[in-house]
């Protein structure tokens, strides 16, 4: 559709629908504009947002950075400074207005290959090129560093001498690229493809040295920065000056300032290493050996502490002599004891003996011996008394004491009967005649009779 | 007197026979026979009583062999 | 005098011997008699008591040979 | 005495006999056959003691060929 | 003494022992048993004494053939 | 350790023991394996650090398009 | 001691003996029996050093084949 046909075939707008178109148009067809101009007329309300004028010798239009993107600024804005702004073009529909909303501003002076640079890495960096993410992690001890660079010159040299005293155990394949010129994005690209298909690199240095820049067309080229990202393999890009950013840079997954400090990151020192695997090995003996010591000294501590029971035997053995002293001692008290006790009972019993109680009977006895002998002795002398006096009276009454006055006493024999009457005799008989002294026998020879019968 | 008469009995005869006689009115023939038979029973004591008596100092005798002392007739 | 008396019964019918005696008025016979008796009684005492003498001397002879001290009589 | 006696039973006899002859009034062959019996237990009882020191000293002499100390009476 | 009794009963029963006799009214042959008891302890406990201290030294020279330090007893 | 470990991960595994270890406080037998591994590691990490030659080389591609090794002069 | 006890366990028990023994009121059999055993176990553990130090000693002598320096115990 052209502006003819609009015209040809009428069609009637509102002043909105008419602005609607407008603001399609404009927006649809300006979504990304970069435009350089000077600022003028330039204000900043408290809303932190610029307001201002871009103009020209022929032309103005008015345009707003709105705070977010202000705040991103390298450089405060000034009336009258030229620069070169992106951003997009919108219509304001109320007032039917249009303007710039800015989003990046440089100072002016930055040529095509500034804006083509910056175009590109706006793209790389939507589809996600530049992420975290993707960044892969740089090997602490690569085997084999392939390195995309010039073969001549300072830069590789400075890679090798620095990896050299570094980590001299490295195998380093310099792949040779030109760095500049049109065909150094190629060279590049075909050295990633190549150093992919034979999968020995462990890391890739992609380096050049510094320079302007249209000398890094080629590190600041798609191709080499979708080459970066579509390698398996880490790279590191070490590319001009320090300040300095390109495409690879953005795509690498490490980017070194330097060459010299891409090879410090590719490979670790090795003294440094050295030293840490003899430090560490020297570490373990000495916690081992502390270890077994501090075991030692545990148990010689738990031997010396371990107490073998003499004291316990010693404290026994005075226990028992003193138990065994205490039973003889005490048997011998207990025998003493008894020896006293059946001693006591034996010297009673003799001084209780009957010896004792004899002298006694003895003396009762010697009594009664004495008592019976005279009284014996009396009753014999007693009965010899009354015989005697018996004796004396029978004396006294002797009939034969009248014959001593001459008296006789005539017995007629045989009967002996004393002759008191004559008449009792008769001549003839016999008579026994007692005188006081001696007796005579006679015969009577006459009897004279008396008068008494 | 009796044959073994006790020394008792014949000691007592004995003394009858001097009351008797001391009444003094006894026939001659009666007091001589009294008189005989007081004479015979003094004996018969006497002799007892020497019996008695030597009895006894045999049994002293005998005992002092076995005593240390009491002889007889000392006190 | 019963045979195998006491010593104690023995000395006991002495002494009644002894007092019977005292009485005076036994017959001679029977003072003779107890006299007798009364001597069989001492000597039969007597004998007791040196034979208990005699036992008791032996048995602290044999035990003096076993004891130390408890010397006899010293009390 | 009876056969086998004990010590205990030997030594309470003899009190017993001590008593019994300290009241005194024992007739002679009593008090005689209790200080034979006394006297027999006494040497009982002696004996039984000189057999316990006997034995006494011979386990002494046993465990002093065990043992360094010890001596026999010392205390 | 029970057999195989451990040192510790052995020495407990020695001391009742020497408990039991300080009471002092044993009958002697209890005494005389208990003194023999009380020295056949003495010496089991001796002896087993002996023997835990030939173990211990034992122990202590078996391991100072095999190590440097710890003589025994000089801590 | 791991078969193929990197140089990093067994680097690490070896800090990690020296630092299990240092605290001390580990067992006898468990120090002792530790101690092994770490030797192992060592060895390992050693081995690895002098694996590979020292070698700068050129990747020279001829007519034909193929690519050639060869020693890169660095004058 | 159990066999094959881990130096962990024997020592632990080892520690346990010395706490039980150093409480001092053992029987005497238990007291020695824990000595006996306290002696084996420090034998048993004191081995057990000897070997790891001797296979820490051959370890670093295979590592040394390998190895410039290195050597045990110098630090």
């Amino acid at each position: 559709m052209n502006l003819v046909q609009h015209t040809t075939k009428r069609r009637i707008h509102t002043v909105s629908q008419l602005t609607a178109v407008i603001k399609s148009v404009l927006e649809d067809a300006l979504p990304f504009v970069w435009v350089t101009g000077e600022i003028s007329n330039l204000k900043m309300p408290t809303s932190g947002h610029y307001y201002f004028t871009l103009k020209d010798n022929q032309a103005q239009i008015r345009s707003v950075m709105f705070k977010g993107h202000a705040r991103n600024l390298k450089f405060v804005p000034e009336d009258g400074m030229n620069v070169v702004c992106l951003g997009r073009v919108a219509v304001y529909e109320p007032q039917g207005t249009y303007q710039v909303l800015v989003e990046h501003m440089e100072p002016a002076g930055v040529g095509a290959l500034a804006l083509a640079f910056e175009q590109l890495k706006a793209r790389l960096a939507q589809e996600g090129l530049f992420n975290a993410e993707h960044k892969k992690e740089i090997p602490f001890l690569p085997r084999i560093i392939a390195v995309i660079t010039s073969p001549t010159g300072a830069v590789i040299h400075d890679i090798l001498r620095v990896l050299g005293y570094r980590f001299p155990n490295v195998h380093v394949q310099v792949w040779p690229v030109r760095v500049q010129g049109a065909d150094s994005p190629d060279q590049i690209v075909s050295a990633f493809s190549q150093i992919s298909a034979q999968n020995q690199a462990d890391v890739i240095i992609l380096a050049r040295g510094g320079g302007s820049l249209e000398d890094m067309a080629s590190f600041n080229s798609e191709a080499v920065g979708r080459a970066i990202f579509a390698s398996e393999i880490p790279v590191i890009s070490a590319v001009g000056h320090e300040t300095d950013y390109t495409i690879a840079d953005y795509v690498a997954d490490r980017r070194a300032p330097t060459p010299s400090a891409a090879a410090e990151i590719a490979v670790p020192e090795y003294e440094g290493l050295e030293l840490l695997l003899t430090e560490q090995v020297s570490r373990l003996k000495g916690a081992l050996s502390l270890l077994i010591q501090k075991e030692r000294d545990r148990f010689l501590n738990l031997k010396k502490r371990l107490p073998p029971p003499r004291r316990q035997v010693d404290d026994w053995r005075l226990r028992l002599d003193d138990y065994n002293g205490r039973v003889n001692h005490l048997l011998f008290r207990y025998l003493q004891g008894k020896r006293t006790e059946i001693s006591t009972h034996l010297y009673k019993v003799n001084r209780l003996s009957p010896l004792h109680i004899i002298p006694n009977h003895k003396a009762i006895l010697e009594l009664r011996y004495g008592q019976i002998r005279s009284l014996i002795r009396q009753a014999v002398a007693a009965n010899q008394a009354a015989l005697k006096q018996a004796r004396a009276s029978l004396d006294a009454l002797n009939p034969a004491s009248i014959l001593e006055r001459g008296y006789s006493i005539a017995r007629k024999i045989p009967g002996m009967e004393i002759v008191r009457k004559a008449s009792n005799l008769s001549a003839g008989d016999e008579v026994e005649i007692t005188l006081a002294s001696g007796k005579v026998a006679a015969v009577i020879k006459s009897i004279e009779k008396g008068n008494k019968s | 007197m009796k044959k073994n008469a006790t020394f008792e009995s014949a000691a007592k005869d004995l003394e009858q026979i001097v009351s008797d006689m001391e009444k003094g009115d006894l026939p001659l023939e009666t007091a001589l026979a009294k008189f005989e038979e007081g004479m015979k029973l003094y004996e018969y004591c006497s002799k007892k009583l020497d019996e008695v008596e030597k009895k006894v100092t045999l049994i002293l005798q005998d005992s002092q062999g076995n005593l240390k002392e009491a002889p007889f007739g000392t006190d």
